[in-house]
């Protein structure tokens, strides 16, 4: 019984079957990486595990609780937080600010309304905040405007205030996009170095072969809708169906 | 001080020092001297000074930190008069009571249009807000005229029943608001040579929640529950998928907006107790979006800088008539004389909205910040170090004061 | 120089220089030596003039802008004196009031009560306004005219014709020499009656506010005395400006008469709606579709152009009524600016005049002396025959003038022709009609 | 049955109106992205166009008759128009009457005039800046540009009538079988009416049918790519924006004989046509159209005696809670595109 139990999602836009009949399971503790060519149905998946969609067939459990119909602040409570494609920060906001707000978020809930609380009874989750740009390399940046960092910064930051909520199942919706190579071999590194240090499942929609297989322990094939395969990376890379689908297009 | 830190405070103290000495501040010319027309520092308009200040600075927590914009907050503010007179025709003419009144009824008010109107975000957002503003004014105009006195506006009687209080003075006149005994438009004049200043207690009382509003408005901008407020203007997808409900932060910063246009519209009342349904039409509404963007939106200062500057416009300005113009310039020679009148003409008296259109155009093509930028603008020129200030480790990077 | 150059440029500049010096504008509440609000120390009065700048009525302000400025000349001595010949009360010296030099402000209303109170005040506590005249509407006059009786100075009501202004929200500070609602309709009932017969199904539109209700009541109740039937009667809010959808319905009603209760650019717009539906050219129930309009003015009838012809309305005055005061005024007038004055130029000059009138007859510019001097007031000579300002409501009682839009104007200021003077004693009405019911005039108030 | 077929001829007449100004304003959303507040005020330039017409065509020299008196009792001045004198009284006068039509082909070139000024001169330096920015350069823009033409023509309507022909109503009543007088509309309306269709089908076959049209609506959807494709779409926004500043000034042209004009009119219009244009959902051009026309008919029926008689007041507020209503059941308007203005 995984974190994540994905049974029978199927979506529909209009004429169009966006998903088939998906059925998933992200064990606790893992990497699972979801892999597929353009229009696979990558980004719908996500997105109904978010609550930004809601399936028309089929459950999303998560750790034995339903997600579906909840708002996505709602299933972000239950422990799911999103890394989008391309960083989603409040850019007018400075980074430590940014940092701040998962801190407050996970002190007082969905909605506390601490209109005049001073600076004074900020202090726990500031130091929280700057604890977390630590760990981030960020600490020397904290002043800067957020929407002046550099993509990778601006991705190192969104991780960050991700795992501030301190979330049992981390979603990155293909980290490493538009990233030069330097980057990506550094957001790698850091995804490695999270794992490492904490007790976290990460589920990773991704596009570049190379950082699915420097991360991933289990890997799911999406094509048209619906899972081809769901092996471990080694298996993967020989698996005539995946090559005939998705690494023959793709070149890599 | 008050739990601020430095710039704020020294912010606050500024403006407390300037609303205190405003009388001398706005009065610089001479009684009677040809520049006295420029002289703001009568009770009337001072006392506008700080109430569409406080109108202002309760919109720009909405607008200013969440990127909401309202384009019916006049409606709050017409709400908060009438329950203000209300007040004044039943209960007493002591001016607590009725503002405190006019602060619920506008809360309640918008609790309602806010809970709905927040279903919506943009422009969406702008234009239901503006339909229930609408449908106030005409409604308060028309049908509603029982209640709220329509075209004529609601105003004081002699019959009313004032339970509290008496129903005339012992001069067989309508009783006037004040606050136990001391009169709102009781003045003292102090001469000091050709110059006069006027002491107003309406005025120092409305400056003084003023004050109060404007405190509120800096620890609410320096609060956790402000910082969300910016974080919703600044990316709300973020702000789901980090667990929070943008709903009731937005809803909490609508009603409390609407609470100051009470404050502000429960405190015209008490200055001069009549309410007019103009006061929730939309160019009412307009004109406290144009005071803030003016000002400068999501600064602290700005929207009271913008209000005093459109209201100086129209109070000012639009007094100036032909033949004062002919005053200031009697010492050119007749032809010269008649020439510039003729040229400055159109831009006062009656064409005080052609001057501020342009300068609406002027502001915002030159000055993208609003007035707040064009003073720290001048502020660089005279080469103060803004960027040390910024750098300091005070946990936040503040918007511009 | 010119009389003219003195009294616009000079004077004023001489006024400025004294005030200087001499003159500090006491202010609300704070100069006690005189026991009222305001009262003038130095050798110059204040009057504030106070009328719509800017907005749909901003034409109309102009005038009556123009008519102060006239009255000031006239009353320090400039000009022609205009009325001051023909005026029955000879107080008036043409040295200013009380021997003072008068002078003035000028405010926007911007025909919204609050500004219009804004501007008010601002004559008041900054200028040292003693007096406030002008307008437009009544939604400002009664507003404005509550605000001087809480300051206490005198209000000289300009253009209002809602009978509120001195019914129920009348006040002892204010006055008004315009005629109002029930006036209109009861002096065009019987020309109404006499042109169109007495069997006549009315259709009302309204604007939907104070002054349309006080309108409708009082046309609607002096028609059916004369046996018309309303057929129906609809409010229009104040910001239509395409009145089709409320028009097209008239004929199917089976009326015959269409009354339209609008002013300004409601009427211009209903109006000419109205005629666009070619409603004039109906014949119901076998007689020719009219139309009405209570309330006429110049401008308006200017802004309406071809489609007023042969519309009767009621007017409180038109400047080709041939009695001396009239005669007088409109000499002065169009020879100062070249045409003739509105009806709103004529209540705003006699109203100043009446003011200067009657401070020099009591001899004090305190307002409960002014007040005192006016009521009960009987004058002549300015226009409207004989005229009586009422103690009881402070409404001046004169003749009312029905008019009919005419064929052929000889000029874009000819547009009205007079039908009759209805006297006064057809258009006057006890203080206590129900049309005039609630509200108390109170006692006047001298401020500080 | 007779008064609902009537409001609805009513409706679909102010509707046109309505159309026509809420296309304009689309166009220039649509394809700028600009909240242009100053739209009101281009409805009221063009109408000016026609009183600036008839004035031009009735410039008068004076002659003096002795048989008649002014006021003052001198000899009466009698103004007559020059153009009396070029083509004798019979034309001239035709040519004057015929002043509002003829203002169309006045109005065309000094309407895109205005409109290319506008944005090469103003707002296109304002397509990267916030909205609020928009809102308040356009918004001054407007208050300047109206009291401009205050200043020239005074704040008095006035009175530019329909040519004769179309004076009077046409009984469609009598028409369709009913009673006569029942069911009368006035020919100038059906003018209207037919008008706007011309004018809104015009604008839709120019997007459809053309290349220019098709760049644009392709720049509609996404400015960026078609600007990739090294089209200078800069310059076709520059022209759209003439177009639709001279579809507000066409329809203020024809709208003189319906309401006299005045300086304020596009101010009394402005916010009518925002609530129209966002009721139809930001963006979409046969949005706006059907907006118009809804709001325009609902508009009329709320104006009927029985409807005000059954609840008080609803002709007063009809617009604003038909909006709040779609608005509530259909988060984008009626066939608004996702993402347009929502933040």
């Amino acid at each position: 019984m995984g974190i994540l139990e994905v049974k029978n999602v199927g979506k529909r836009f209009g004429g169009l079957q966006a998903l088939g009949n998906v059925n998933l399971s992200v064990a606790e503790n893992s990497v699972h990486a979801i892999i597929g060519p353009n229009g696979a149905g990558k980004s719908t998946l996500l997105n109904c595990l978010v609550g930004k969609l809601i399936p028309d067939t089929g459950s999303v459990m998560f750790d034995g609780q339903s997600v579906l119909g909840r708002a996505p602040h709602e299933i972000n409570q239950m422990g799911i937080s999103r890394v989008f494609q391309t960083p989603e920060i409040f850019g007018d906001l400075s980074v430590l600010e940014n940092m701040m707000i998962p801190c407050f978020a996970k002190r007082d809930g969905a909605f506390e309304m601490n209109a005049i609380t001073s600076v004074v009874s900020q202090k726990d989750v500031i130091a929280k905040a700057e604890a977390m740009l630590e760990d981030m390399n960020m600490a020397d940046k904290r002043h800067m405007h957020a929407a002046s960092l550099s993509r990778g910064d601006k991705r190192r930051l969104e991780i960050g205030m991700c795992l501030s909520q301190e979330p049992r199942l981390l979603l990155l919706d293909e980290p490493t996009a538009g990233m030069a190579r330097a980057d990506t071999n550094n957001t790698i590194d850091l995804l490695k170095q999270i794992k490492q240090d904490r007790d976290i499942t990460i589920a990773i929609i991704e596009h570049d072969m190379h950082v699915v297989f420097s991360l991933a322990e289990r890997i799911t094939v999406l094509a048209q809708g619906t899972p081809l395969v769901e092996d471990s990376p080694e298996n993967i890379k020989g698996h005539p169906k995946v090559r005939e689908a998705y690494l023959g297009e793709t070149a890599h | 001080m008050f739990a601020l830190d430095k710039k704020d405070a020294r912010l606050l103290l500024m403006v407390a020092v300037l609303t205190m000495l405003a009388p001398f501040i706005l009065n610089p010319f001479p009684a009677g001297s040809e520049m006295a027309q420029f002289n703001a520092g009568y009770p009337d308009l001072m006392q506008r000074f700080v109430i569409f200040g406080i109108f202002a600075i309760g919109f720009n927590i909405l607008f200013g930190l969440t990127g909401y914009l309202s384009f019916g907050h006049a409606a709050f503010l017409g709400v908060g008069s009438y329950s203000a007179v209300w007040m004044f025709k039943l209960l007493s003419m002591n001016v607590l009571p009725a503002i405190a009144l006019s602060v619920v009824v506008a809360g309640l008010f918008s609790v309602v249009i806010g809970f709905i109107s927040l279903r919506r975000s943009g422009i969406y957002f702008s234009i239901l807000t503006l339909a229930f503003a609408q449908m106030s004014f005409a409604l308060a105009y028309s049908v509603l005229t029982p209640i709220t006195g329509g075209e004529t506006g609601l105003q004081l009687a002699l019959d009313d029943p004032r339970i509290l209080d008496v129903a005339a003075s012992a001069t067989g006149n309508i009783p006037v608001p004040g606050l136990f005994g001391l009169e709102m438009r009781a003045s003292t004049n102090l001469e000091l040579g050709p110059w006069v200043f006027t002491f107003n207690v309406g005025y120092y009382f409305s400056a003084l929640i003023m004050l109060a509003a404007f405190y509120l408005a800096i620890r609410i901008f320096r609060s956790p529950f402000g910082m969300m407020l910016r974080a919703i203007k600044s990316n709300q997808q973020r702000l789901n998928y980090t667990g929070l409900n943008a709903r009731p932060y937005t809803l909490a910063a609508f009603v409390i907006s609407g609470m100051y246009a009470g404050l502000a519209g429960g405190l015209m009342a008490a200055m001069d107790p009549l309410a007019g349904a103009e006061r929730m039409f939309w160019t009412a509404s307009g004109e406290v979006v144009l005071m803030t963007i003016l000002g400068g939106a999501g600064t602290l200062i700005g929207p009271v800088l913008g209000a005093g500057f459109i209201k100086y416009m129209e109070n000012i300005i639009s007094k100036i008539n032909e033949s004062i113009l002919h005053q200031w310039f009697y010492w050119l020679p007749d032809g010269l004389e008649d020439f510039v009148v003729a040229m400055i003409y159109p831009f006062i008296g009656k064409g005080w909205h052609l001057t501020l259109g342009l300068l609406f155009m002027a502001v915002v093509i030159f000055l993208p910040g609003g007035l707040v930028e064009g003073g720290q603008r001048i502020g660089r020129m005279f080469g103060r170090k803004k960027s040390e200030e910024k750098d300091k480790p005070s946990g936040k990077t503040t918007p511009a004061e | 120089m010119s009389k003219t150059d003195v009294t616009r440029r000079g004077l004023l500049r001489t006024g400025a220089v004294a005030g200087a010096g001499l003159m500090v504008p006491t202010y609300l509440r704070a100069g006690g030596h005189e026991g009222f609000t305001n009262a003038p120390t130095g050798s110059t009065v204040t009057l504030g003039f106070n009328v719509p700048q800017s907005g749909p009525y901003a034409d109309e302000g102009a005038d009556e802008l123009r008519a102060y400025e006239l009255a000031v000349e006239h009353l320090n001595g400039g000009g022609d004196g205009g009325m001051l010949s023909t005026f029955s009360s000879k107080a008036l010296q043409g040295n200013g009031i009380l021997g003072k030099k008068v002078e003035y402000v000028t405010g926007d209303t911007q025909t919204k009560s609050d500004a219009a109170r804004a501007s008010a005040k601002s004559m008041i506590e900054k200028d040292g306004a003693v007096m406030i005249t002008g307008g437009s509407s009544s939604g400002v006059a009664v507003a404005v005219q509550a605000l001087c009786q809480e300051a206490g100075v005198i209000f000289m009501a300009g253009l209002t014709h809602s009978n509120d202004t001195t019914g129920k929200d009348k006040r002892a500070n204010g006055f008004r020499h315009f005629f109002n609602s029930y006036m209109s309709g009861a002096a065009l009932a019987p020309v109404l009656a006499n042109a169109y017969g007495t069997d006549r199904k009315a259709y009302h539109l309204t604007a939907d506010y104070n002054w349309g209700y006080t309108t409708e009541e009082a046309v609607k109740s002096s028609t059916e005395a004369m046996g018309w039937e309303t057929v129906n009667a609809v409010k229009t809010p104040l910001t239509q400006t395409d009145f089709s959808s409320y028009i097209a319905p008239v004929l199917q009603s089976g009326a015959d008469v269409l009354v339209l209760n609008h002013y300004g650019g409601n009427m211009v717009n209903s109006l000419t709606n109205a005629v666009q539906f070619g409603l004039r050219d109906k014949m119901v129930n076998g007689k020719q579709f009219e139309i009405v309009v209570p309330l006429y003015s110049r401008l308006m009838a200017k802004g309406a152009g071809a489609n007023v012809k042969g519309i009767f309305g009621s007017t409180n005055w038109h400047w080709s009524l041939q009695d001396e005061g009239s005669k007088a005024f409109v000499r002065s007038f169009g020879t100062k600016y070249g045409f003739p004055p509105s009806q709103a130029a004529h209540t705003c000059y006699v109203q100043a005049l009446l003011y200067a009138d009657a401070v020099e007859r009591a001899g004090s510019f305190n307002p409960c002396a002014v007040v005192e001097a006016l009521e009960g007031f009987e004058f002549d000579g300015m226009g409207n025959g004989p005229t009586l300002y009422r103690a009881e409501d402070h409404q001046c009682f004169k003749d009312v003038l029905v008019v009919k839009g005419k064929e052929n104007p000889t000029s874009e200021f000819d547009l009205l022709e007079i039908v009759e003077v209805t006297p006064v004693d057809q258009v006057t009405y006890a203080p206590d009609h129900p049309q005039f019911a609630g509200g108390a005039l109170g006692t006047c108030n001298p401020g500080a | 049955m007779e008064a609902i077929i009537l409001q609805i001829l009513n409706g679909l007449d102010k509707g046109s109106a309505y159309a026509l100004i809420a296309l304009g304003l689309t166009l220039i959303f649509g394809t700028l992205g600009v909240v242009n507040f100053a739209h009101g005020a281009l409805f009221m330039m063009g109408a000016f166009c026609a009183v600036t017409l008839s004035r031009i065509l009735t410039l008068s020299h004076t002659v003096i008759d002795p048989t008649q008196t002014d006021f003052l009792g001198n000899p009466l001045k009698v103004q007559v128009p020059y153009i009396h004198d070029i083509f004798g009284q019979a034309t001239g006068d035709a040519i004057i009457d015929w002043a509002v039509p003829l203002s169309i082909l006045f109005a065309i070139p000094i309407m895109i005039g205005i409109g290319v000024i506008m944005e090469r001169g103003l707002i296109r330096h304002f397509y990267k800046r916030p909205h609020a920015d928009q809102i308040l350069v356009t918004f001054g823009l407007a208050i300047v540009l109206q009291e401009v033409i205050k200043y020239f023509y005074g704040a008095n309507p006035i009175p530019t009538p329909s040519p004769e022909a179309f004076r009077g109503s046409f009984d469609f009543g009598a028409a369709l079988g009913f009673d006569p007088n029942v069911i009368i509309y006035p020919y100038w309306r059906l003018v209207y009416f037919g008008f706007a269709a011309l004018v809104i089908g015009a604008v839709f076959a120019f997007l459809q049918f053309t290349t220019f049209g098709m760049v644009v609506r392709a720049g509609m959807a996404d400015r960026e790519t078609v600007g990739l494709l090294g089209i200078n779409i800069d310059k076709r926004f520059t022209i759209m924006f003439g177009i639709a500043a001279a579809v507000a000034g066409l329809a203020g042209v024809m709208y003189t004989p319906i309401n006299s004009p005045n300086y304020h009119m596009g101010m009394d219009f402005l916010v009518l046509s925002f609530v129209v244009v966002v009721v139809g959902g930001m963006g979409s051009l046969p949005g706006a159209v059907l907006a118009g026309f809804l709001l325009g008919i609902l508009e009329s029926l709320a104006s009927m005696s029985v409807v005000i008689d059954f609840i008080p007041g609803i002709n007063q507020v009809i617009i604003y809670l038909v909006a709040i209503v779609i608005l509530l059941t259909r988060p984008r308007g009626l066939m608004g595109r996702k993402g347009v203005m929502e933040d």
